[in-house]
């Protein structure tokens, strides 16, 4: 949790100094739910979430080195730099991505446990979602379609009270939303998403069922984010208040307490932590600034595999002469000649650049 | 068609594709709404479910994007799923998942995953089913990187390249018309045989003209040009894409080189169609040799109506390749 | 009752006769709930349902001969012969329309009740659709925002335990679909669809509820369809004594037996009304008949309203001069020459024919 | 852009042109995600919750295919819906509902009902937001019969357009870019100031060659064609549509007549796009009034990287431009 935490206020630092760009969904305050979820799962479980995950890799065992590059849209990067923040991915820790678009990773989810299934394996798939992605199309047919084919997946919406700027009570008709489990005959359960030992009791509960017992169940998380929904977010739709009685909850902060108070940790310990993380993620961002970025060539890399079946992709050039249909073993020279004459706009002050502040965070 | 041996129906020859693929590897399985106990929206499942087992042959609630969705996952996990869309026309309820999902997962993880899957599913006009029911989606599909796009026309191409499609690592449309489903012609019995991704067919040889025409236009481009060749003395080279991305574009040009002109037919909507970018291809490519600008022939630009007469006012037909062809070739040779 | 009956059974006749083409569904044995249903609703409430809606329409008061019509591809008909038999509609009656799309006229529903809404109207928008439209996204999606929103809609499953040729328990994880309503905290009650009675008191409380409080619920009517999917499917999924069993219960049958062992109706009477049935839908069918095929001239009407605005539009012509973007003006010049060369595969025998019998019904 | 007097952002007259037109008619109201609390994802909404209160303004659950069906519903009953989808990547998930239900009812039901309504989305890349976030979907809109696709590059044009498409009895696809949001432009005080669907804007007058850029890239040829002048003594006319549905044709068509030459500028990916489209319709209508085939300039056909480098690299600029318009003319203008 602590380094998880460091190394999200440190990618908001470098979002701030443009090392990383584009959105950037930090899960501030939403520690405990991730941590307390991935140390009840095994190593050959399935992970899955959004666009808020860098700390799901990170607590998958996804090392601080590739997700900052990543970040920082590097050749390092757990993506190699194409996906970026919200596209995080790391199939060896059986983390199985992040992705942009809102519900968009439920189907997934269903098709990964159906693999599990499939091959007999006791694997449990835990796909992580938000209360605004409860109210997607794709919640109501995957819980359907995983309880039907009584798939091994936990379903977490992770609470954080807000779909962007808008309030879970202005968004969802129920706000239980353990209770959207109903609907699915499958049983559902709210918990306290702050309390990492909680958390890693009930959801390592559920998972431990679904394992057994072959059926999907719904997980809900009760948290907050303390930052905006991304780093450009004024936040008008909150009291500030709000988030300082949520602070007072600090996942990290009252852990620390627990195991201070039981004595498991000294004071020592915790700073002994603390410094670990700090160091850890300062390497992580020595070694993305250090990282290549993406080689020139590599443009239409990995977009086909050619094989037996498909022998050759048409690789899209620009004028002068145009979609000449190039074979896919020209593509490195193509995209060299447009890597470079992009190269210069990637420096520039160009009009993106001015209306970042106000593009959607 | 050819008459030869071994003839078989299009929609047996696709079946027998699934099933020798399910015989061969056992992570290939089919799904989607009704092509297990139902046998198929248009029989094209008949009998999978008896072979292999709810296993392998599962139906799925109406669910399109998650169905499709499920499929991504499965294949992210290493099996090779076959999902059946029952009809193309549903394919906008899955297009997030296809398109952002399935076409983009494995670039944007950089070829950490991949998405080895392939969505079967019918389409076209013809039969009276009506504006939401009759589409052409191949212009669309076409625009998208990251997937493959077939559209066979005859039973042997269709068991051919549905076995390949299974084989390949990357997402496949796969593209039927409910038209052709009937038709017969001869397959191969060799199981290994395949047709590779991106390699069109000459369906006719002449130096008059250059028809190309997708799915059931390819029959229609055939048609016509017999009757070119009867009536008017033109005689034209009849080429089907099979795929169309990647798409033979060589093929294509190496024909238009000889002919000069070219018509282009699908059944789709003219604007932004598969007419306009082969068009436009076939005219930056082969520009100076162009003695005519290349003709489209097309659906009408509206929803499909359902009255029969106005259903067939709406699709091209051979009347359409004809006239086109004669406004290509414009007086260079004798009517 | 008895009209809908016979008019489906004649639709069915025309379809075998090829008077009628496309699909042809039918909801023979499903008329308690249509009847029920529209007879507690008002004038001015909206009715919405899917491809299955002969009866529905019907039931508002659109003429049968305008149906058939439709049906027979007419220009007289409900839709200008445009829609056919999935797509019949008649905005007069406030009979909103037949959709195609599984599930798509859902969110139309929350939309239409919206506008209520909005004009603070009392008016209730009843929407009908299958067991396994339930399963959709929209039936999520639409659920929560009408619950979320207060619309005033009656969601009405007409639950004939079938979607195509998959039955209730195979695609949906709780069978009882009333329970669906628990995960968007609205109301949901399954009653019995095939009794007439019992339909149109509970849905009219249902409705009278939704129009005093203002807030959706959910009705799922347990009934049955007597024929295939539609006109073409050989019903391999089912027994044939399971229908049989299912025919027992007869609604039209068992009204005609309640109301006659009450005395409210005779034999005459009853004699009387099935005669008048016939009258009607053999007129029906003698109307579609005898009315015109649409225009030639007709078919880039109505595809764009031209205004101030938009004062035209492109219309796509064939080779030989392809695609000249004609302007709207123009445009029946144009279909003419089209429709003109199409008339004649109209009434070929093409290939399409061929394939017919093995076509999705 | 002018520097003339009242100098707006294209974010403010978008949101003007909604405020008159609720001002205006009280059946119009907007929906969408985050658009009232939150004033809307790129803050085109700011200010219309306290000015016309929750009823007309409304925050909508994430459910896209839903929010736009709900529009299409209460248009046919009479409302006037302007639904904003937070971005164009999303509109994927609404596809069904805009083509089956919004573009195909006024047809399919034979004029008995119309839907008048407005869905808004903003689109384009050039922000590292990645291959989920960067999309451009104009060439897939152009498709549809049944909808009016409009895509605005100056704040003036903008708010007129949204006025138009506001009043407008058919469903219209307005397409916004992200890039754009923050440039400023001059704006007509007149209330009754629309600019009507089909008519094209001419930016830059020449002789020589002609540009047709769409979106943010109506910008960079206009910054190409700057250069080209300087530096090639090269005048380029250049051409922004505007509306692609319906597309005025006309202008383009005089236009290459006359410099018998040109060169499609977007965005989006280069099979089926806007661009091939358009070179098609070139084509076929100016055939022998072109002297070069037409040049496409287009994004790379890959689903848009993260990085910023290759994502520059995926984009097309002012170089590419330059580059296509000088294979274009070939030695015909001293360069
Ligand atoms: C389908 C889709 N619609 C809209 C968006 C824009 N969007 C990104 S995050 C977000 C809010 C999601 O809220 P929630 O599911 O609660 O997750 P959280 O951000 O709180 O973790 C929205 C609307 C998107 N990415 N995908
Ligand atoms: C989105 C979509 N998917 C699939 C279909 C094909 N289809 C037509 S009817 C049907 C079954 C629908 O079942 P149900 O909702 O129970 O309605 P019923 O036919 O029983 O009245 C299917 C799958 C469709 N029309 N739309
Ligand atoms: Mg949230
Ligand atoms: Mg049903």
């Amino acid at each position: 949790m602590c380094l998880i935490r460091r190394f999200e206020e440190e990618a908001g630092r470098q979002y701030q100094r443009a090392k990383a760009g584009g959105f950037l969904h930090l899960a501030i305050g939403e520690e405990a739910t991730i941590v307390g979820t991935t140390s009840a799962m095994r190593d050959d479980d399935y992970l899955i979430g959004t666009y808020r995950t860098h700390g799901h890799a990170l607590a998958r065992g996804t090392s601080a080195d590739a997700v900052m590059a990543e970040l920082f849209g590097r050749d390092t990067g757990t993506s190699g730099g194409r996906g970026g923040s919200m596209h995080i991915f790391d199939a060896g820790r059986r983390f199985m991505g992040g992705y942009g678009i809102v519900g968009g990773n439920l189907p997934l989810a269903a098709g990964l446990a159906l693999a599990s299934q499939y091959r007999e394996e006791d694997v449990v798939t835990v796909c992580m979602f938000g209360d605004g992605a409860s109210n997607t199309g794709n919640f109501g047919e995957t819980m359907n379609l995983a309880a039907l084919w009584k798939l091994p997946v936990v379903f977490l919406v992770e609470n954080n009270q807000y779909g962007m700027g808008t309030a879970l009570e202005r968004h969802s008709a129920v706000t239980d939303l353990s209770q959207k489990a109903a609907g699915f005959g499958i049983e559902g359960e709210r918990i306290d998403g702050m309390d990492v030992l909680e958390v890693r009791e009930r959801v390592g509960r559920h998972i431990e069922e679904v394992r057994e017992k072959g059926r999907p169940s719904l997980v809900e998380t009760f948290t907050y984010r303390y930052r905006g929904h991304s780093a450009a977010d004024p936040e008008v739709y909150r009291d500030k208040s709000e988030v300082e009685e949520w602070r007072e909850k600090d996942p990290i902060e009252s852990f620390i307490k627990v195991c201070t108070d039981d004595g498991v940790l000294s004071e020592e310990d915790v700073e002994a932590a603390r410094r670990e993380a700090d160091r850890t993620v300062e390497a992580a961002v020595e070694f993305a600034d250090g990282s290549p970025e993406p080689s020139l060539d590599s443009l239409y890399e990995e977009l086909y595999v050619v094989s037996e079946t498909m022998g050759w992709y048409a690789v899209d050039e620009r004028s002068p002469e145009p979609h000449r249909g190039e074979l896919g073993e020209d593509a490195p020279e193509v995209a060299r000649g447009l890597a470079e004459s992009g190269a210069a706009h990637a420096e520039g002050e160009d009009a993106e650049q001015q209306s970042r502040p106000g593009v959607r965070d | 068609m050819s008459s030869g041996g071994n003839e078989i129906r299009m929609r047996e020859a696709l079946r027998d594709a699934m099933a020798e693929e399910m015989r061969r590897d056992e992570n290939v399985f089919v799904m989607g709404e009704d092509v297990a106990v139902f046998q198929g929206a248009f029989k094209v499942t008949e009998g999978l479910l008896d072979e292999f087992g709810e296993k392998r042959v599962r139906d799925t609630p109406i669910s399109e994007n998650t169905i499709v969705g499920v499929g991504v996952g499965a294949a992210m996990a290493g099996l090779r799923p076959v999902v059946e869309l029952m009809t193309v026309n549903f394919s906008l309820l899955a297009l997030d998942q296809i398109v952002n999902h399935a076409a983009a997962i494995p670039y944007m993880f950089n070829g950490n995953v991949r998405v080895p899957m392939v969505i079967r599913m019918p389409g076209g006009g013809g039969h009276q089913l009506g504006p939401t029911h009759s589409h052409s989606f191949e212009a669309l599909f076409l625009q998208i990187p990251g997937l493959l796009v077939a559209c066979p026309t005859t039973p042997g191409d269709a068991k051919a390249l549905l076995k390949a499609s299974i084989r390949d690592e990357n997402p496949v449309i796969f593209i039927e018309h409910e038209s052709l489903y009937g038709i017969k012609g001869e397959v191969s019995e060799d199981p290994d045989h395949i047709l590779r991704f991106g390699e069109a067919a000459i369906r006719r040889e002449g130096a008059d003209v250059t028809i190309v025409g997708i799915l059931k236009m390819a029959h229609v481009a055939e048609r016509a040009a017999e009757e070119l060749s009867e009536k008017h003395g033109i005689e034209a080279e009849v080429i089907d894409p099979r795929t169309l991305r990647p798409l033979d574009l060589d093929t294509i040009l190496e024909s238009v080189k000889k002919t000069n002109r070219a018509v282009i037919v699908e059944e789709g909507w003219p604007h932004g169609g598969v007419g306009a970018n082969l068009s436009t291809l076939i005219t930056e490519q082969a520009f100076d040799w162009l003695d005519a600008p290349v003709q489209r022939v097309t659906g009408a630009d509206v929803h499909m109506p359902y009255s029969r007469r106005m259903e067939q006012a709406a699709m091209p037909h051979e009347e359409n390749v004809i006239e086109a062809v004669l406004a290509a070739t414009q007086g260079a040779f004798d009517g």
